[in-house]
């Protein structure tokens, strides 16, 4: 598999390591304990499209998040989570 | 009361043998190692890319590298390291941590990491093909020209990897930044990697 | 017909031409008492125990393939019960103690071998580790020893000791461990299943479920048409978040790709199981001569069955970490399977909330060697209601609870387990 | 100087007779040429048995001239180089080659496991699954160990690979699989493009099929155009031609392995070469033009010596000027196969006969017979009468019924072309069936591959080129390169007419997949038994699962299946194809990854002063730690760690910890950011001190500890354990980046920039204030416990000191610039000597670390809780962080959970052990009673016993009872009183004092 790193460009898969679902948001402090079960737990599991978190540890160590088939393996895209690149916000 | 020494050690002191490595004729490939050298990592605060840029270009008379590319200055070079952060790479102490420190003070985080790496110097008729058993990014001149950086693996290591000007032989010149404590590691794998080719291997205090 | 090698004799001399079908080629009836959906070793093995230990005969089993086309036919083969929590070392000593009985429960010889299985240890750590988890063994009755440097060494000479950049100190050895042959699992369960009157449905691909007004599943809907059940049994590991999804459930697993390689065959070389300790690769040697080796997920979500380079490269890095005279031998073959990887790292065997829909599921690296013990349990469950007391920590509801049974200890990330 | 090459031809070929070549074939001596392969040149040499099968030994020749080759295996080289099973149709010769036919006993001309034959009719496919039952432990002692010696074929060496071997990346535009006529067009028009070409070749030679059949392009011979081609490519700078490397598998992204034979052709790799090489090559287009391979026709004794594929007599006769036979025969359903007769009849050969089943022959056919003096028959041949020796006759049914005899000693078949899908279909894809070749033909590719020339279905050789070369341009223009791609290369089309044929009926053996002894009844059988499934025929007879993959089998497996069960072949399908298209030594994988370089090794500052001074090390992760200090006299590794603890308690000592991963964060949010991560509150951490943290995984179990200094307002600097420096980083950046982006705060590893060590014993301020400058006070005012600053050495460098205590003693953590950490311990070896300072290695960290009741990795083992480690204190309840709903949950917070505390043998000269489980005293073992286990040992030098921590059911309300450690495996069982696991210095007098 081959990574467009928004910031570095194409990069083998070697250098990337895989969280997991992207869509769960953590819950408020206060949203009690069956909503950070449902989001530390539960997943959707898609057979399809899903949008994923991956970490370019062997890069520039970014966090992504990447939309990607997981009946393919094809990735349609690639963008930085929302705290990296972070000294352009607001820019 | 004793007086003391502080003698710096490079991390490829012990691992480093100068002279001719692996098949014999011609080397194919040379490694040399650049010793003691100042290593300022620059990392943007949140929102102040442009503040960042504009310190760069009054301290350091160029802009910071906003791509993976590598900048070379008079005496020193700025090395792009991801996203809103870059290093400096100089010779001597006039880029050390503390006299950059007021150029960037209200607008980025500085991490020092002179120590943090060694510096090595690949080149050669074959250094593209040693570097092709350790990296897997596209090295070939249009893909990877004069003055590109990347931040990648080599051989499962973080490395920062950037082409420097072309040597006087016209032959290129990659630059391989490695953490320190994995430097006699790599080295030992970039010396088994380049042994078919015969290896020249030296140490130098300059760039 | 009963197999033996007297009526393999017999049949020789004419021909083989009078051999019956391993299993029936049944088509589906309107209904069942239960319906299985998941025609692999599992989905199987509940049928045969429903018919054989619990009397209901009239269940059918769903494959939307072929029987055994899931991870039952994709695995690397090895039964063990070397296991250290509470919950799971009771449960995979059941399956251990039904495989030794496997082949004269299914009139089918499915090459039970109990060569060992051997997790070598690499550190003091480890071996602390190791020595926790063999006296869970024997507290709970199960064989398990721990071998030092010189009784691995006796055992297996050929491991690199010589120049290891993590040399094997020992190894915790549970004889009673070893391998089966995975499809010969499925068609003796299919055989025997079917001889009690189970009906096996190939080519028929579940759809969804029906649902009466109270919610409760009474039967499913398929490529093959509406089939009625008193109860639904779940077992599509691989596949369960799908199939849950269909009844309205979001399940604690993540389908993810692992892996399986096997080398041509070549003369008797590894006498046992053996899994490298500092590294990702374990090993046998299949009753053929191959090689069968497997490391580390992939790592990320799929269900592509195929995995990627970096995988096969780490996997003959640890064997020839360890096993330096594989060199030369040549991988003939890859394969992926999907793993229903759980939140914890262990299966779930439990009703659902949806009333009438029982769940087998979150299997990870274990379903292979669970088959007969999963089997039995899910069939408790489906014909008593209740979870069988060997399986009575793998419920849905741990995870809501805190409950985890997580033998790595690397908590709710399933590529890690 | 070994015999006569007697079946070799005077002239042609593309041999080298100036350079012969010597080698020996079970244990005999043969001579050959440079530029044969071992196949070839034992036919040359009149060598037609070459092995024995799988399961029947029945003899076994040489079938076919490539890696799809079914029978002829041997084991190539000897000693740690014995390769297995090595297909003699690829190995090259080379100089002194040693080979040894494999599967048989004693030898290969007189096999006694031949008497299987005999129990043919029993070993039907399946057999063993019904039977070897009874009695039950008889399958273990006696039949499995029978038929695991019977199985596999050759012998591994069984000793370690003395070879090397390694790995490398490579980067095109367009990757070529084959340099038969489609691939070398489309490298030129590739290459012409301007685009960045590799090709691929698995032969060691490039032209493909035009090294065989020749023929016409651009109005010159085929040699004669192939040299031409290959200078143009060789001129072009970014074209890459690699030979011996036989493209095996496409993965996702454009990433393709690649396997390069580099020194496979010599009796062993030159000094500082490599054997093999594996190539990750990415590519943003494929051309596979990897060709086809022809397929046998199912008949009784297919498998004798000397019956062979047509397009490999050829081959033979051809290219290697080797003659399979004198007097051949040929059974063709096609056109192609008459290309053999050419060949024959122009090496001189005699024609037994042409069988083809057919109903007609072309006129142009027929005169060549007639010319040729040989019979064409129409039918289909029955059997094959012969042995060992090769064949002697050939029995022909006629159509119309009538029966014929040919005498002949070879056999040349063609049954038709099966185009190389595999590489096609390897992302799962399935090939679809075209009725005019009667073959599967790619139906699709993976992203940016697609299939030319035979690998597609098209035989005539102007449609090869021109496919070919279209391809090439088209993919040179998909991946952005816009130069002229030139004149497409021209030549005729030859004729191609077929009809299918896939197994003659008869009497005897008539085997489908050579190599495993699968025959047309097996196929029969599995369909009585319900194994109709595709996947089911293969999984139940084994079926294609040979060293050869099935190349020369699958297809017409399944066509059998197909016409038993009833179905037409499409419906019947494929089975699933899977890489690697050839077998690929398993070093290969692992490269340079083996042996001690299996992982990269990481070095402290210290290490080569360490281990200088003798230190034995650990494999701490990657980490090389110094462990203990061996003395002379000293007589186990107990002795030294005592000694070093002793010193330590008693004066100095000191211990490098810079292997704990340490992290800068930097900002103006980072005490608040840290707030988020740890249980307990950093925003309030006064600059100039540090403090414990603890933090949890999301899920509420703690992930890791350390201790974080606040250095300046803005700046943190923040230590973890040695075992998740990494993923504690990748967990921080998640959290900045992911979860809680609002906060403006940077994060740097700094592990390798600081050597860091302990300076630890009532004489540290002592050792310290020799080595730190004179104005900086040391004093407990000055430097109160948990202070973090800078401060000047003498000397004039600068360091930063910690007070913070991990052995319970008075201690400092110094750090220095990493490049001055070999002089720090210099140096403070040499400040410290008059208070015999010792240097201690981890298992004296260890043991303090234990008496002092602090956990480590043991107890922090991804299952405890902050509560169970003794630390649920620490938890805040003021803000939010990371881990605290879910350490809430009813399970976590039970009042009988296993929680640490401190653990020692009742009887003092008792030994503890980790692992050992603790059992309420006086009642037998068993999952009901099981209440804990112990963590960590050590023999405490101060409390002169063993002691340890466990973690134990309601532990600490239990404090003072005696219980039972049961440790079966070690044949050990004592009692045990659980106690505080502070066992020293409770108070922390002397930490703080």
């Amino acid at each position: 598999m081959r990574i467009v790193c928004p910031f570095c460009g194409e990069r083998e898969l070697g250098e990337f390591t895989y969280l997991g679902d992207a869509k769960p948001q953590r819950p408020a402090a206060d949203a009690g304990e069956d909503a950070v079960y449902d989001y530390v737990y539960l997943r959707d599991n898609i057979a399809g499209v899903m949008s994923e978190h991956w970490y370019h540890g062997g890069g520039c160590r970014s966090w992504l998040k990447i939309t990607r088939n997981t009946l393919t393996h094809e990735i349609s895209a690639v963008e930085p989570a929302a705290g990296a690149g972070a000294a352009k916000v607001g820019a | 009361m004793v007086e003391f020494s502080w003698v710096v050690r490079s991390p490829l002191e012990h691992a480093l043998v100068a002279g001719p490595y692996g098949a014999s004729g011609e080397a194919g490939v040379s490694l040399t190692e650049i010793r003691n050298f100042d290593l300022i990592q620059v990392m943007a605060r949140r929102g102040k890319a442009t503040e960042v840029a504009t310190a760069a270009k009054a301290r350091l008379g160029v802009a910071a590298p906003e791509t993976p590319k590598a900048v070379q200055t008079s005496d020193a070079a700025l090395i792009w390291s991801g996203p809103d952060q870059f290093l400096v790479l100089s010779k001597g102490g006039k880029h050390a941590i503390n006299q950059l420190s007021q150029a960037f003070a209200s607008s980025a985080s500085l991490s020092d990491q002179s120590h943090a790496r060694a510096l090595i110097s690949i080149s050669g008729a074959k250094a593209r093909a040693v570097l092709a058993k350790l990296s897997s990014i596209d090295l070939h001149p249009d893909a990877f020209p004069v003055g590109a950086a990347a931040a990648t693996s080599m051989d499962h290591t973080s490395v920062t990897l950037w082409r420097g000007d072309d040597g006087l032989n016209g032959q290129a010149v990659f630059n391989v930044l490695v953490f320190a404590t994995f430097a006699e590691s790599l080295w030992h794998t970039m010396l088994d990697s380049a042994a078919e080719y015969g290896v020249a291997i030296s140490h130098s205090e300059e760039f | 017909m009963k197999y033996s090698i007297f009526s393999l004799a017999r049949a020789a001399l004419s021909g083989h031409k009078n051999w019956q079908r391993t299993w029936r080629d049944a088509t589906p009836k309107d209904r069942y008492d239960v319906v299985v959906i998941g025609g692999g070793g599992h989905g199987l093995a509940t049928a045969w125990f429903l018919a054989s230990e619990y009397g209901i005969r009239n269940v059918a089993v769903l494959e939307k393939g072929w029987i055994g086309s899931g991870n039952a036919g994709r695995n690397t083969t090895i039964i063990r019960s070397n296991y250290g929590l509470p919950g799971n070392t009771g449960f995979y000593e059941l399956s251990m103690k039904l495989w030794e009985r496997m082949e004269q429960d299914l009139n089918y010889n499915t090459m039970v071998s109990q060569r060992g299985v051997i997790n070598l240890y690499h550190s003091d750590a480890q071996r602390d580790a190791y020595a926790r988890r063999g006296n869970t063994m024997r507290i709970n009755g199960i064989d398990a020893e721990l071998l030092d440097l010189a009784a691995v060494k006796k055992m297996m000479p050929f491991l690199n000791f010589d120049n290891a950049r993590f040399p094997v100190q020992g190894g915790l050895l549970q004889r009673r461990g070893g391998t089966a042959r995975h499809d010969a699992v499925v068609w003796g369960y299919a055989h025997a299943a079917s001889a009690l009157g189970v009906d096996i449905i190939q080519n028929c691909e579940v759809t969804g479920f029906v649902r009466d007004a109270n919610g409760k599943v009474t039967g499913v809907e398929t490529s093959r048409g509406r089939i009625g059940a008193g109860k639904v049994g779940m077992a599509v590991a691989g596949s369960s978040s799908r199939v849950a999804s269909m009844a309205g459930l979001r399940l604690p697993i993540e389908s993810h790709v692992l892996q399986a390689f096997v080398s041509e065959a070549i003369k008797p070389l590894l006498p046992n199981v053996m899994t490298f300790g500092a590294g990702h690769f374990y090993v046998s040697q299949s009753d053929k001569g191959g090689l069968v080796f497997g490391g580390d997920i992939d790592g990320y979500n799929s269900y592509a069955q195929r995995g990627n380079m970096p995988v096969m490269e780490d996997v003959c890095e640890g064997g020839m970490a360890l096993i330096p005279m594989i060199g030369r031998v040549r991988l003939l073959r890859q394969w992926g399977g999907i793993m229903d990887m759980s939140m914890d790292g262990t299966p779930i065997i439990d009703k659902t909330p949806v009333d009438g829909l029982y769940l087998n599921a979150g299997w990870c690296y274990g379903g292979f060697k669970a088959t007969p013990g999963s089997g039995f349990v899910f069939a408790h469950l489906l014909a008593r209601d209740e979870s069988h007391e060997e399986a009575a920590r793998f419920r849905l509801d741990r995870f809501r609870r805190g409950a985890m049974i997580d033998e790595k200890g690397v908590g709710a990330q399933p590529n890690l387990h | 100087m070994a015999g006569v090459q007697a079946n070799r031809l005077a002239n042609g070929g593309l041999i080298d007779r100036s350079d012969p070549l010597n080698f020996r074939f079970d244990g005999k001596s043969f001579a050959g040429f440079q530029g044969d392969t071992l196949a070839s040149a034992l036919i040359a040499n009149g060598v037609k048995l070459v092995g024995r099968s799988f399961k029947y030994h029945r003899p076994r020749g040489i079938l076919s001239a490539g890696s799809e080759e079914p029978n002829a295996l041997v084991e190539l080289r000897s000693g740690a180089r014995r390769e297995p099973n090595t297909k003699a149709t690829t190995a090259e010769l080379y100089e002194g080659l040693e080979a040894a036919s494999q599967n048989r006993w004693p030898s290969l001309r007189h096999d006694l496991m031949a008497v299987n034959q005999l129990f043919a009719p029993i070993f039907v496919a399946g057999f063993y699954y019904k039977t070897f039952m009874w009695p039950a432990k008889f399958w273990e002692a006696i039949y499995e160990p029978t038929i695991r010696r019977a199985a596999g074929l050759g012998r591994a060496a069984g000793i370690p690979d003395p070879d090397h071997y390694d790995k490398a990346w490579a980067h095109c535009d367009v990757l070529i699989a084959g340099s038969g006529p489609a691939g070398l067009a489309a490298a030129l028009a590739a290459g012409r493009s301007g685009a960045r070409v590799i090709l691929c070749e698995e032969d060691f030679a490039l032209g493909g099929r035009l090294l065989s059949d020749g023929g016409t392009i651009d109005s010159m011979p085929a040699a004669e155009w192939l040299s031409r081609a290959l200078a143009e490519l060789a001129a072009l700078p970014d074209v890459r031609i690699m030979t011996r490397t036989t493209l095996f598998g496409v993965y996702d992204g454009g990433t393709y392995g690649a396997i390069e034979r580099v020194n496979d052709h010599l009796p062993s790799p030159p000094e500082h070469q490599v054997r093999q090489r594996l190539w990750r090559i990415v590519a943003k287009r494929c051309v596979v033009a990897a060709g086809a391979i022809e397929r046998p026709i199912v008949f009784a004794g297919n498998d004798t010596p000397g019956v062979m594929m047509a397009s490999a007599m050829r081959t033979y006769v051809a290219r290697y000027a080797a003659t399979p036979a004198k007097r051949v025969a040929l059974f063709t359903n096609n056109e192609d196969g008459w290309r053999t007769v050419e060949t024959a009849l122009g090496a001189g050969l005699q024609i037994a006969a042409v069988v083809d089943a057919r109903p007609d022959v072309s006129a142009a056919h027929r005169s060549l017979a007639s010319k040729g003096g040989f019979p064409v028959l129409n039918g289909s041949v029955a059997a094959v009468d012969g042995g060992r020796d090769g064949v002697r006759k050939i029995s022909v049914s006629l159509t119309g019924g009538a029966r014929a005899e040919v005498e002949a000693d070879g056999l040349a078949v063609s049954g038709g072309w099966n185009p190389a899908v595999a590489l096609t279909s390897y992302h799962r894809g399935r090939p679809k069936w075209q009725d005019d070749i009667a073959a599967f033909v790619p139906d699709g590719a993976p992203p940016g591959m697609v299939a030319v020339g035979a690998a597609n279905g098209v035989f005539g050789l102007g449609a090869c080129l021109s496919q070919g070369f279209a391809a090439g341009a088209q993919a040179a223009r998909d991946a952005g390169r816009s130069g002229k791609a030139g004149l497409t290369p021209v030549a005729e089309d030859e004729a191609f007419s077929l009809n299918p044929l896939w197994h003659v009926a008869g009497k005897g053996k008539a085997f489908v997949d050579q190599q495993h002894d699968v025959t047309a009844s097996d196929i029969e059988l599995a369909q009585r038994e319900g194994f109709e499934s595709v996947e089911h025929l293969k999984r139940y007879t084994t079926l294609g699962m040979a060293t050869d993959q099935g190349k020369t089998s699958n297809v017409a497996g399944l066509a059998i299946m197909a016409a038993v069960s009833g179905k037409s072949i499409p419906e019947t399908g494929t089975t699933i194809y899977r890489p690697p298209y050839v077998p690929v030594a398993i070093g290969a994988f692992a490269g340079h990854h083996r042996d001690e370089n299996f992982h990269a090794t990481r070095l402290t500052p210290s290490h080569h002063w360490a281990a200088e001074q003798g230190a034995i090390f650990v494999d701490t992760g990657l980490w090389k730690r110094a462990q203990w200090y061996p003395r002379a006299g000293e007589k186990d590794w107990l002795d030294s760690v005592t000694r070093e603890v002793k010193a330590v308690r008693g004066g100095v000592g000191f211990c490098d910890v810079s292997t704990l991963g340490k992290i800068d964060v930097h900002g103006p949010d980072a005490g608040a950011f840290l707030d988020r991560v740890y249980i307990n509150t950093f925003s309030n951490l006064a600059v100039g001190k540090a403090r414990y943290g603890l933090m949890l995984r999301e899920d509420g179990m703690v992930y890791d500890d350390g201790t974080t200094s606040r250095l300046a307002e803005d700046h943190y600097f923040l230590t973890t354990t040695t075992a998740k420096a990494g993923p504690v980083m990748q967990h921080l950046e998640f959290c900045r980046q992911v979860l809680f982006p609002e906060f403006d705060v940077q994060l740097t590893s700094v592990s390798d920039q600081w050597a860091q060590f302990s300076i630890a014993g009532p004489k540290t301020r002592d050792l310290l204030r020799e080595i730190v400058d004179p104005g900086e006070d040391l004093s407990n005012e000055g430097f109160p416990f948990m202070g973090a600053r800078e401060v000047a050495l003498r000397g004039g460098i600068k360091a930063r000191l910690f007070r913070i205590s991990f052995s319970g003693e008075m201690a400092f953590e110094i750090s220095v610039p990493a490049r001055y950490g070999d002089a720090l311990v210099r140096n403070l070896m040499q400040a410290g000597a008059p208070f015999g300072v010792t240097p201690y290695g981890t298992e004296a960290l260890g043991v303090m670390r234990i008496e002092k009741g602090h956990v480590a990795g043991p107890e922090l083992s991804g299952t405890t809780t902050a509560a169970d480690l003794g630390l649920g204190k620490m938890m805040s309840t003021k803000k939010d962080f990371v881990g605290r709903i879910m350490a809430g949950r009813e399970a976590l917070v039970a009042p009988n959970r296993q929680v640490v505390v401190g653990i020692k043998p009742t009887d003092k000269a008792s030994r503890l052990r980790s692992g050992a489980h603790i059992i309420p005293k006086g009642e037998i073992p068993g999952p009901g009673n099981d209440q804990g286990y112990v963590t960590s040992v050590c023999f405490s030098p101060t409390l002169d016993q063993w002691i340890g921590l466990g973690l134990v059911e309601r532990g600490r309300e239990r404090i003072g009872e005696i219980v039972h450690a049961h440790d079966p495996l070690r044949g050990e069982g004592y009692d045990v009183e659980l106690c505080n696991p502070v066992f020293y210095d409770p108070e922390g007098g002397r930490q703080r004092g």
